[in-house]
């Protein structure tokens, strides 16, 4: 979950001037948003993955400023 | 100056929108407003010069409807170093101190992203006083949000607090006290009204007014992004006609850049660097740069090319109209400009020049060389058509004030203790203001949870007292009372602490002023307000207005907001609200007529909101002002606690609670004096104006019972404080329910657990801010 | 007459009643900014609260990497006083310079309130002045003040007596005695040594009578007493 | 960047409520922690992984509270 494009992101802005003075050359447009980890059981990978979406849009995103990328690793079968 | 009725040569943009009908609807222009200024351009002007326009000509900016009100209300003292028309108002301190402080509301983007909305709400009202010079030395709140049993409430709430208090904090400018009110007209239209209190050597004091043809513009602070495009004009209309395209793009807080700005601001107008200073607030560089102009007479140019944008490919268009936030124009002779860098520099911010001073009276902005705006200066912040809309009352308002409750009362006046202390308008606000820092700086002599917070001057021994206050269902039952009783609470609240009322800043959120009903709400109140000021000698140093606070769930109540500041003239002599020892004397200062109408006892134990509010009897409190801050200077007080929502009880409730921290509760045994013979339920909640509950040690009371005799307050000893665990007693003389008693330990449960309670459930609000 | 040196990051806030706090002890401060290479003829170094480079990553995450900061290590590995408060603390723990971190409070919200604690140890120089088992009143004004470590470093810093101050019960109402979380109430640590010292609380801003309590004043006369005594020797 | 297992994770907890509140059934163990996205200039995926993996032990995370997790999406060529 990560701000908006075209939104001030102060963070992004503090960590990629503390990498330049790190020396870490050639990192540019840092952004700084939330990960969240969860389990869900669910049928399918695509399932899980909507009932995901389905809690961003409700309320682990805030759509106003944020956008989200959702990923779903199989943690096996219960 | 040659401004006035010059014809003036502007081109388009390449690539810019021509101007059609469509797009100056669109601009929130009125025909008459389009047809100004083609006159004055003797033109159609350019999209860029459309957008200028929109913005200075919004209500937010312009005051075109309220303009002729605004006049009406006083603003001259001796305590005035400047009122209403810079950045800030500024009131005479002693010893060559002066105190800078505005209120602002940030209402509508609250509405939108409550965080952020609340955030930069406070950004901006920080920068406006230290624009002045001034160093900001305390923060005040006030809001109003929609019942908590809704969700959606819950949420708002708790953003905006986290906003308000984020950035606050951040900055390292304590919170010393706000309000907050819950009524279903804000459900959608939450209200954020921000106040700033900032201290300065009066000789240091910095307008905003630009001159000297050849002076270099330098914008300082953050980059120019596309935030917030339109703000100024986005909040003077209905959210609910807010297309979804027109809703400018959410401003994002940065209070790391605004404490650097903080610094950097202040050594330069401390070091004499700059001409004037002025922060890109609402229609950001259009407004700082047009009004510094208008103020020095003299015109400016800008060059948009060289404005440092966070985005590429800005257009003229929206660099002039970004609000993005932490930004300042400056204005500085040429040879300054390398040092002023300097000093940017070393606080980690950019100053760039980005245009001069002329001397043609024109606005004007050129990008790469393309002049694209070039408007009469004067004309432009001066020449928006004023309106006078119609004024009426609503008969349903008029019917709601003749209106008595029916039916039954939940509970007896005993019972109606708890009730009211649960009610979230009355209980603790301590879930709000423990987020809010409240010692920073260590000059915080009260914080929160009084009735005024109260901060020594540095290296001084007197102080300023601190307070928020209106009562918005006053207002919709008698907008004229209702602003009357704004200020008298305030004033009383301050007075409590000792301190005299010096002057206040004052925050006007209303619907849509072309609405008859709305309009007459807008104007009765400063009626109100204003004759408050003149009876209190407390003028208007300045404030803000914010109109069309309505959304598909209707308007919201009327909200005048008085933040008043007054001189505690020896700290050492401020007087808490709590009682103090046992065995003080219980001493009710002012009369009590048990009036019930617009009562919140009324609302909480009949359900019913309505009836006429209690009239303001001005000068009765002013007396009451004078004799508190007589006896606390004589040091005869052990603590003084305002009568407001829920009348005596609650008050005598709070006083026998103690402080937010308080490891002990006292008891009371009060006998209140009813000659009248009125209803025990009129006498513990009936709430008349003009009166405290005060307690004084046996030795004093003599003294301060005199005193209040010299004063022409009534005052009666009405029993004494007793010891901690005990009972709060309260007898009504002559009626015949019997004594009324509670346990304060248990009070003190409901009314500090009565928010928290509501606001256990947790929603997004916890994944806010960082 | 102890001299001071109290560091300014960018977004430091607590700086000047730090300052004040030091003064109205009896001692002398200077300001030494976030690029400074040293710390001049300061005998202690106070790292004040605040939101450095805005707080932004984590808590005194960036800070550490100033160039002042290299200085503030030699001064303490030399055995020179060191305070780091609320965020000065976080700093430290995120230079290594004490042990553990600072995250978020429990609670979730910031938290601005008095809180007691009680002074476990009095072997340093900013607490020399109190009495072991004394409880005190002061402010803590924090986010994210909770200290967590894993409980190998926690039983260390125990058996190694540097816990400095722990958050208990001194009849403060309907909250919770550790406001925060923090493992093992812990509102104060310090090295082994005992010359670095970081805390959550403030006591800079409770230092003077005038404003209700002096409570926190003893840490500052504690360390005008250990510059007595060193420059004795 | 995640909270380590093992440290208590209010916020995690926190979420883990408010979707059990708006019925989201099963969602366990969830953890709230930080995301950071940034482009760098690398030879090979593997070389941009090297470098973020550096930039995160000395500064996007604190190893005392947190465990990290990169991926790397090629972005093109110069
Ligand atoms: N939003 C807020 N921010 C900070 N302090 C607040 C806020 N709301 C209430 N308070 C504190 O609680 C006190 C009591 O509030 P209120 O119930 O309005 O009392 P009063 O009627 O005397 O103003 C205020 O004086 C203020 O110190
Ligand atoms: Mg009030």
């Amino acid at each position: 979950i990560l701000p908006r494009a075209g939104l001030l992101d102060p963070q992004g802005q503090a960590v990629e001037h503390a990498l330049a003075a790190l020396r870490f050359e050639g990192a540019t447009n840092v952004h700084v948003g939330r990960a969240i980890a969860l389990d869900i059981a669910a049928a399918s990978a695509a399932e899980a993955g909507a009932v995901v979406r389905r809690m961003c849009d409700k309320l682990l995103a805030n759509p106003v400023i944020e956008d989200y990328e959702i990923s779903v690793e199989n943690g096996g079968s219960p | 100056m040659t401004g006035a009725g010059v014809l003036t040569e502007a081109r388009a943009f390449p690539g810019e929108r021509e101007v059609t009908p469509e797009v100056v609807r669109e601009h929130n222009l009125s025909e008459r407003e389009y047809a100004e200024i083609m006159a004055l351009l003797g033109r159609t002007p350019t999209l860029t010069e459309l957008g200028i326009f929109s913005a200075l000509w919004s209500e937010h900016c312009s005051y075109k409807h309220t303009r002729p009100v605004l006049r009406t209300l006083p603003t001259a003292g001796p305590q005035v170093v400047q009122g209403p028309g810079e950045n800030a108002g500024v009131l005479r301190l002693p010893d060559g101190w002066a105190v800078a402080f505005k209120i602002e509301s940030h209402n509508h983007p609250s509405a939108v992203e409550p965080y952020q909305g609340a955030a930069t709400g406070v950004g901006g009202i920080l920068r406006d006083v230290f624009t002045m010079g001034a160093h900001p030395v305390a923060l005040l709140n006030s809001l109003r949000l929609g019942p908590l049993d809704d969700a959606r409430n819950r949420y708002l709430f708790a953003g905006i607090v986290k906003g308000v208090g984020d950035y606050g904090n951040c900055v390292g400018v304590p919170t010393l006290g706000g309000e907050v009110a819950f009524a279903p007209g804000y459900s959608g239209n939450p209200l954020v009204n921000a106040m700033c209190v900032g201290l300065l050597r009066e000789k240091d004091l910095m307008r905003a007014r630009a001159h000297g043809a050849g002076n270099v513009l330098l914008a300082m602070g953050a980059r120019t992004g596309r935030d917030g495009i339109h703000g100024a004009s986005f909040a003077s209309e209905d959210l609910s006609l807010a297309s979804g395209s027109r809703r400018p793009q959410v401003q994002v807080g940065d209070p790391f850049t605004e404490k650097l700005l903080l610094e950097a601001t202040l050594e330069l107008i401390e070091t004499g660097l700059v001409v004037a200073i002025q922060d890109m607030g609402a229609a950001g560089l259009t407004s700082s740069s047009a009004e510094m102009a208008a103020r020095g007479g003299v015109g400016v140019e800008l060059d948009t090319s060289l404005v440092p944008v966070r985005e590429p490919g800005m257009t003229p268009y929206e660099i002039m109209l970004s609000e993005s936030q932490e930004r300042m124009l400056v204005v500085a002779e040429p040879h300054r400009v390398e040092a002023i860098q300097a000093v940017s520099a070393r606080w980690e911010l950019t100053a760039t020049p980005v245009g001069r001073v002329t001397d043609d009276g024109l606005f004007r902005v050129v990008h790469d060389g393309v002049t694209v705006a070039a408007i009469p200066g004067d004309r432009l912040v001066e020449g928006c058509p004023v309106y006078h809309p119609e004024a009426r009352e609503a008969p349903a308002a008029i019917a709601r004030r003749r209106a008595r409750p029916e039916g039954e009362p939940k509970c007896d006046p005993a019972g109606a203790l708890p009730l009211l202390l649960d009610d979230p308008g009355i209980a603790s606000k301590r879930w709000v203001y423990e987020q809010y820092d409240s010692t920073v700086q260590a000059e915080t002599v009260l914080g929160p949870g009084g009735d005024a917070g109260v901060l020594r001057v540095p290296g001084t021994g007197f102080g300023l007292a601190v307070s928020v206050d209106g009562n918005q269902r006053y207002v919709a039952l008698d907008p004229c009372e209702g602003g009357r009783h704004a200020v008298a609470e305030a004033a009383r609240n301050v007075a409590c602490t000792g301190a005299e009322p010096l002057g206040i800043t004052d925050c006007r959120n209303f619907g849509n002023p072309d609405r008859p009903e709305v309009f007459f709400q807008f104007r009765e109140a400063c009626r109100g307000i204003a004759e408050a000021c003149v009876a209190f000698g407390t003028p208007v140093t300045g404030g803000n207005v914010s109109l069309y606070n309505e959304s598909p769930g209707g308007a919201i109540d009327p909200t005048p907001v008085v933040g008043m500041v007054g001189l505690l003239r020896d700290v050492t002599k401020r007087v808490p609200a709590w009682f103090q020892a046992p065995r003080d004397y219980l001493i009710l200062l002012g009369e009590t007529r048990g009036h019930l109408g617009g009562s919140s006892y009324w609302e909480v134990v009949y359900g019913f909101t309505g009836g006429s509010p209690p009239a303001v009897d001005l000068a009765a409190e002013a007396r009451l002002q004078r004799l508190l801050v007589a006896a606390a200077g004589a040091g005869l007080l052990g603590s003084a606690h305002d009568c407001s929502d829920g009348g005596l009880a609650v008050a005598l409730a709070e006083c026998c609670m103690g402080e937010p921290y308080a490891a002990r509760t006292l008891g009371a045994e009060a006998f209140i004096p009813n000659p009248h013979d009125l209803p025990a339920e009129a006498m513990l909640y009936g709430e008349d104006g003009a009166r405290a509950v005060a307690s004084a040690p046996p030795g004093r009371v003599a003294e301060l019972l005199a005193l209040a005799r010299a004063h022409a307050v009534p005052a009666a000893i009405a029993g004494r404080v007793t010891d901690p665990g005990a009972a709060l007693r309260i007898v009504v003389e002559g009626t015949r329910e019997p004594a009324v008693s509670w346990s304060p330990a248990e009070l003190r449960r409901v009314f500090f657990d009565a928010i928290p309670r509501r606001m256990a459930a947790r929603g997004r609000d916890v994944l806010e801010g960082r | 007459m102890t001299r001071v040196a109290v560091v300014r990051f960018p977004g430091s806030n607590c700086e000047p009643e730090a300052c004040r706090a030091v003064e109205r002890a009896g001692g002398s401060t200077f300001y030494v900014g976030h690029r400074d290479p040293s710390l001049g003829d300061a005998e202690a170094v106070i790292l004040p609260g605040g939101f450095s480079y805005g707080d932004y990553l984590r808590c005194g995450a960036i800070a550490r990497f100033s160039p002042i900061m290299e200085a503030v290590r030699l001064h303490a590995a030399a055995g020179g006083p060191v305070l780091g408060i609320c965020n000065g603390f976080q700093i430290l723990c995120e230079a290594g310079l004490l042990p553990g971190a600072l995250v978020r409070n429990a609670g979730l919200k910031y938290l601005s309130r008095p809180v007691d604690v009680r002074v476990e140890r009095t072997g340093t120089p900013f607490t020399a002045a109190y009495r072991v088992g004394e409880v005190i009143r002061i402010p803590i004004g924090h986010g994210e003040g909770r200290f967590v470590a894993s409980e190998e470093t926690l039983d260390a810093i125990e058996a190694g007596g540097q816990i400095v101050l722990r958050y208990a019960d001194g009849g403060l109402p309907d909250a919770p005695v550790n406001p925060n979380g923090s493992m093992r109430d812990i509102a104060a640590i310090c090295n082994p040594p005992g010359n670095v010292v970081g805390m959550m609380p403030h006591p800079e801003r409770l230092a003077e009578p005038g404003l209700g309590s002096a409570a926190g004043r003893g840490v500052f006369d504690s360390l005008m007493q250990h510059g007595a005594v060193t420059s004795d020797r």
